[in-house]
């Protein structure tokens, strides 16, 4: 198989090479790839959509169908997790913590109720005492990280970044504290109905502005039809329409980063992880 | 020698993407572990990504976010030459493809779950041997 | 741009590539590999593709190697090559 | 202006999301929602493709801007006989598999049909789109979706199969991204119809053969042609039933055609057959292609592997057509891509419902299935031998093309390759006959000498019926089919 390998691997390589030879210098100003599509874009983007990120405007406007399947692949990779890993027997081994002792029972029988008490906590298997330096820590950044991750979707016209970057930092910050307390913790305030409801949600909300466009007499995804809807300056219009599109798709890949989290750390049971 | 040294400057970038695509490609098809194969399907996807960045650069240029044009009403007196800003085309295209890239990645890390909850090794010969005992047992 | 920078990063890469498909041991690659797109992102940051550097250093950094630890926490770190 | 085209891929798109929020409340809703959206798909694909019959190709320009800069979908004949088949089968299907979902990934039910949608949403994409680019995500959405679906089958073995063809996959579709990066950064666009203008003043050029190679590669790697099909036939065989009937006719047909419209559209009929010299390897490739996927189906023990080979081989019939050079080939690669996709679809349909009844498609416990399922078993008789090519069904035409246009090439290997692997199906599906036929039933005939008739439900039999009518429908009027759509699209 090594042998094998390293044949097609320099077969492809070779190929490459050769392709390579009529390629245009690097960073060359004038060829073709610099001057057909690209000089169209940087001339006439601020003037028709009014957005200077040019990578933005071109992401969710002037290929903002590419765009809406590119979050259907993303929703596509939360459900297949959801499909492929989630579990829904009960575990058989449970562990809990008599808090004041530290004593710890093993239930081997799934059937078996421990009395409701504050005295005892369900934990991990693999625990380990929490730390605190890093819970404080943690407990401090995760608002700063969401409030930096809602700043880059919101400003995703005018400097690098967008939804899907925002999503995924808000989803991280979400891991952060799955990471920081437990599984349990994070499971507790994000539901999966939540996660999933979003995970659709935002990909609808990217459809449902496109199909608005449609039903207001334009094409799929023409922003610029939405104009009598919003009591906007209607130059302005292409932009807010991005910037749905890009709530839309920060909402979707927030939460599928966390429903891929999930699944894979606790095998699909959503009991304990990392 | 005097020909290929002007070239290979040139052109480096494209070169070295060449490589990284061939250490890649090479970790998929001849590593035996599943993780190694994944981690070799991200630098291969990386290398492809890269090449398109390389695509997308222009000397002398800067990058695709027009300058003075902050909420858009101070864009309309400059004007803009398509030669000061790098091509914003294949940035976009490259940002679909880490996006479809780290899907499949997550896909193919809850399969490997999936496997080792079965077989309980991610050694490709090792599940080989493992499901051909399993069709002779039947 | 000045392209000895460039030429180091790259090398960087390649090196950073190459260990991570060769160590041992799978959290070891799952560093090496956040070490690997962290190095790509810079690249495409100094090529001026920032979008591109971004969404990098958040997914392939960040998300990834999150992915790729929790897969391993739940297999095992072995490996035989 | 008419949104149809713009329709037939969102109603599925939309119908997803909306069947996946569904679930929540009622876990049926989502099975009907699924349906109720792939009506109105191929309801869409019926008129674009009467629009597009009467007043020629169609375009749609997405949000509004001009092809080059924006994305448009470009629907012609071609795609539009394309994309009625899909959204055909995609639907009849949805109607046989309900039962065998049930069966099968019970608690599963609603993602299975989201996943569904979208793997049909990606084909269709894939089919109407006139963007280089976006052909390549819908292609992803289209494999992850099926990666997916494929891993819940056989408990033990499908996700190994799936997770083999995540690796062969990404490379087909990296190869694919690789190709359009060198068509891109030689042409500087990403529209078909702009490529195509752009590559005729620059077809010396190295980066465009290699653009050229490596695109074919990947869309190779994706259909299964010979020496790259080892992911195929696993991965079709444990896939679970309601996905493998869809999965089976259909992505490796889109793939095809993909192929066809990157020959035809992107890089022209005059480029590849006359600049480059690759025509005759390629078609001595699509005979061992052939050759190797007809006999390596001799040796298989089970029904479903045995047809997965087939498919194999029938690839071959379609790659060595669209690659003879002639317009009687391309006719009947073009042909059969519609026929090859109503025959196989049946077969999976009949043993869809073999499974359904008996759990097993083992060569040892299909005896007594005539007795026992004569419905099922006619239709599934009518689809075999239609792949053998007996006249009246629709793959004797397709085979008749692609007989033809070898002949008027000179690649007599490959007509020799048609008849063979005719034969040995024709030898494969007749043992299959045999042991359903002649064998008496070990298991349930003991116990009933009687033979009761133990048949699939009606939904099931129901879109059997359809679909044999239709591989018939199809062979009585595959004239027409050939002067309405594919002459007029080749010219």
């Amino acid at each position: 198989m090594k042998f094998f390998g390293f044949v097609i691997v320099c077969l492809t390589g070779g190929l490459l090479l050769y392709g390579t030879m009529d390629l245009p210098d690097w960073g060359d100003p004038g060829s073709p790839a610099s001057t057909h599509l690209s000089d169209y874009y940087i001339e006439h983007i601020v003037e028709e959509t009014q957005v200077p990120n040019l990578v933005t405007a071109v992401l969710a406007d002037y290929r903002g169908y590419d765009t809406m399947f590119e979050t259907a692949v993303v929703f596509c990779a939360g459900l297949a997790c959801f499909l492929l890993l989630r579990d829904f027997r009960p575990k058989k081994d449970r562990y809990f913590r008599h808090v004041p002792t530290g004593v710890m029972l093993h239930f081997k029988n799934p059937q078996t109720r421990l009395i409701a008490g504050n005295e005892f906590e369900h934990m991990d298997k693999d625990w380990v005492p929490s730390d605190m330096i890093i819970k404080t820590v943690c407990r401090i950044l995760i608002p700063f990280i969401q409030i930096y991750a809602l700043y880059v979707v919101a400003h995703g016209d005018f400097s690098p970044g967008g939804g899907f970057q925002g999503g995924v930092i808000f989803g991280s910050s979400l891991i952060l504290m799955a990471i920081s307390y437990n599984l349990k913790t994070l499971v507790k305030r994000v539901t999966e109905k939540f996660l999933s409801v979003f995970a659709a949600l935002g990909v609808l909300i990217y459809v449902g502005l496109g199909v608005a466009a449609m039903l207001m007499g334009g094409h799929f995804l023409d922003y610029g039809m939405l104009a009598p809807l919003l009591p906007s300056d209607p130059g302005h219009i292409r932009a807010l329409g991005m910037l749905g599109v890009e709530i839309g798709v920060g909402i979707a890949v927030m939460a599928v980063m966390v429903i891929i989290y999930i699944n894979i750390v606790s095998e699909g049971r959503h009991d304990e992880g990392l | 020698m005097s020909d290929i040294l002007p070239l290979i400057v040139a052109k480096y970038n494209f070169w070295l993407y060449i490589i990284l695509m061939m250490i890649g490609l090479y970790a998929m098809i001849a590593k035996n572990n599943l993780m190694k194969k994944l981690v070799g399907m991200n630098i291969f996807q990386t290398a492809i990504i890269l090449f398109y960045v390389s695509i997308g650069y222009k000397h002398g240029a800067t990058i695709p976010i027009i300058q003075g044009g902050h909420g858009g009403h101070s864009a309309h007196d400059a004007v803009i030459h398509a030669a000061d800003y790098i091509n914003p085309l294949p940035h976009v295209l490259m940002l679909t493809a880490i996006v479809v890239s780290v899907a499949t990645f997550g896909v193919a890390m809850a399969l490997c779950v999936r496997i080792y909850q079965r077989y309980q090794t991610l050694e490709e010969d090792e599940l080989r041997m493992r499901v051909s005992e399993r069709i002779t047992h039947e | 741009m000045l392209w000895p920078i460039d030429l180091i990063v790259l090398t960087f890469v390649i090196f950073c590539a190459i260990a991570a498909i060769t160590v041992r041991d799978l959290l070891g690659t799952a560093i090496l590999f956040s070490a690997y797109s962290f190095l790509m992102c810079l690249l495409w940051a100094v090529m001026g593709a920032v979008d591109v550097a971004f969404t990098e250093a958040s997914v392939g950094a960040g998300v990834s190697t999150v992915f790729l630890v929790a897969a391993v926490f739940r297999t095992s770190r072995r490996t035989k090559d | 202006m008419n949104n149809m085209p713009a329709i037939l891929v969102l109603a599925p798109l939309l119908g997803a999301f909306f069947a996946c929020l569904a679930a929540w409340i009622q876990k049926q809703l989502s099975y009907y929602i699924a349906l109720a959206a792939m009506a109105v798909s191929c309801f869409a694909a019926v008129s674009v493709l009467t629009d597009v019959i009467t007043s020629g190709t169609m375009q749609y320009r997405m949000a509004g801007w001009a092809p080059p800069m924006g994305i448009e979908l470009r629907i012609d004949l071609l795609n539009a006989m394309v994309l009625v088949l899909i959204s055909a089968i995609a639907f009849v299907n949805l109607v046989a598999s309900v039962k065998n979902v049930e069966q099968e990934i019970s608690d599963r039910a609603p993602s299975f049909y989201v996943m569904y949608l979208l793997f049909v949403v990606g084909l269709l994409g894939v089919t109407a789109t006139g963007d280089l680019f976006n052909l390549y995500v819908l292609i992803e959405i289209t494999s992850l979706t099926s990666y997916t679906l494929i891993a819940l089958g056989d408990k033990d073995r499908a996700p190994l199969a799936a997770l083999n063809y995540i690796f062969i996959g990404v490379i087909g579709a990296s190869f694919y991204l690789l190709g359009v990066g060198y068509l891109y950064i030689t042409t500087g666009s990403l529209n078909m119809a702009d490529v195509a203008v752009i590559l005729k003043g620059i077809q010396g050029s190295s980066a465009v053969l290699t653009a050229f190679i490596l695109c074919i590669l990947g869309v190779w790697i994706k259909m299964a042609l010979f020496p790259l099909h080892v992911w195929l036939p696993n991965a079709y065989a444990f896939a679970p039933v309601g996905f493998a009937r869809v999965v089976a006719p259909l992505m490796t047909k889109v793939m095809v055609y993909v192929m066809v419209r990157l020959m035809v559209t992107v890089f022209g009929l005059e480029y590849i057959f006359e600049t480059l010299n690759l025509a005759d390897a390629v078609v001595w490739l699509a005979v061992t292609a052939i050759l190797a996927g007809a006999f390596t189906a001799l040796f298989q023990k089970d029904l479903k592997k045995m047809l997965a080979y087939i498919i194999v081989c029938e690839i071959g019939y379609m790659v060595g057509g669209a690659w003879l050079g002639n317009s009687l080939g391309m006719t009947g690669a073009i042909l059969h891509i519609l026929n090859d996709g109503l025959m196989t679809f049946a077969l999976f349909l009949a043993v869809g419902n073999i499974i359904y009844m008996r759990r097993q498609t083992a060569f040892s416990d299909l005896s007594g299935l005539f007795a026992a399922m004569p419905w099922t078993m006619a239709g599934f008789v009518l689809a075999g031998l239609s792949i053998i090519g007996v006249p009246p069904t629709c793959g004797f035409f397709s085979k008749w093309y692609l007989v033809l246009g070898a002949f008027e090439a000179g690649a007599y290997h490959f007509a020799a390759a048609l008849i063979i692997s005719s034969l040995v199906c024709a030898v494969l599906f007749f043992k299959v006959f045999e042991i359903c036929f002649f064998e008496a039933d070990s298991g349930a005939g003991d116990h009933n000498p009687a033979k009761v008739i133990t048949e699939a439900p009606v939904s099931m039999l129901a879109s059997l019926g359809l679909v044999s009518v239709a591989i018939i429908a199809a062979g009585i009027y595959a004239g027409t089919i050939v002067d309405t759509i594919i002459l007029p699209f080749l010219q």
